[in-house]
């Protein structure tokens, strides 16, 4: 997501666009938001098994970590693609 | 218009939109625990319409572990304002 | 989901926390009607498993019940603890 | 202001929300029916492109029983107005 | 989702009519857009199993169409099975 | 009022609606691709926390896939904007 569809708005006067901008600066704190539950679920899910106790043992612990940076490397990558991607910047096979 | 009476319309609806995602993003937290608590714990036979001494403490530790990875994540994330 | 986020808006005049105290009122009413159309889909789904009939027989009417009497009571736990754990409240293992 | 003049600002709020809510509790109603009917019902392989005849049917089936739990559950939920 | 409800709010004037009636244009807007995004997903996932490659192969291609074509038809049928239980158009078993 | 001066408020609502939908089915776009692609492409055990070379070479060739699939069924629909 991305500010450039502010250049469709040019007959828009200023105060639209600053109000514009804040509906997308919404919209990305609604989208990290999203993204990080998301995830607690994901790793949650994947790595939390058993429930004889209470607390996250340390095999749980580690599994979690590894899966919510796991998750972000992704997330990174499959962002950066994408946005090739948009551009037509696709490279041959 | 007037500047010292408080905050201006853009910035109310600045304030009104941050509550209503920070509400938006608990209740969803609130739903995505629910839904996968149910999934680890709940029977699916449905024999009963009552939770068992196995499912409850079940329910318990599995809302409290959940919460503990909540924390976990929001650490590794870098914010520093609790995430729920 | 509850009020008490009320208390960080006390800048705002009478009208903006009547308005506030509105939206807070619709996100609750979206969020039983998600609940309600997430508890139809759970129970359908782990109950209802033939289609050689168009009515419900008395097998699947049970499970139903069971179902959904079931979620809710978990839901119920469920929101109990998360507030237990909101206010602090944890309790040793 | 004008109390005379039908709602105010806050209650014509109230009713675009409350239409908004509803509209959107129906279409999830819908989309979720859609897709779980399409779990149970459709041939995974994708060896044609047309619905044959045992799909059809189950189709019709599974919407028609899927409204009845969403009536059912409505009932024990003891919300008196019709949920669809 | 239609526009019935709009007889609701004949105390209403002209222009909040107007307004409800985009809003309604813009809830159709969105939901056929997310229709959209889950039939991608949907279609995907059933057929794209294998990446060796980074186009489609002439049997995914095929998949996908068949899915789509065959998702759009389910979709219509949902359609029209609901609109006549919604009318209370019920007919015997 | 003034019909020279740009838009009237609803057609400003509307066009802040548009990019609004539109926005909101980009992020939505982006949010499945990046869950399907793990789900297709991620070793779930978890022994690391970096992607490996064959992890990243399935991210790069999902997100490639996902892509054409995208327009793929944009054109069955017979949309004539690009569909992201």
């Amino acid at each position: 997501m991305d500010k450039s569809m502010l250049g469709d708005l040019d007959s828009l006067p200023e105060e639209d666009k600053i109000r514009m901008s804040a509906m997308i600066d919404q919209l990305q704190i609604r989208d990290s938001l999203r993204m990080y539950n998301s995830l607690v679920e994901r790793c949650f899910t994947d790595c939390v098994e058993t429930f004889r106790r209470k607390t996250l043992d340390k095999q749980e612990e580690t599994c979690v970590r590894r899966c919510a940076e796991k998750f972000l490397k992704h997330s990174m990558r499959v962002g950066m693609r994408f946005a090739e991607l948009n551009q037509g910047a696709a490279t041959p096979d | 218009m007037a500047a010292k009476n408080g905050p201006t319309n853009l910035e109310k609806e600045q304030i009104f939109g941050m509550a209503e995602k920070e509400m938006e993003y608990r209740v969803e937290l609130f739903n995505k625990l629910t839904q996968t608590c149910f999934e680890k714990c709940i029977e699916k036979r449905y024999k009963e319409s009552e939770l068992n001494m196995g499912e409850n403490s079940c329910i318990d530790r599995c809302v409290s572990k959940y919460w503990q990875v909540t924390n976990l994540v929001g650490q590794l994330l870098g914010s520093n304002r609790p995430p729920m």
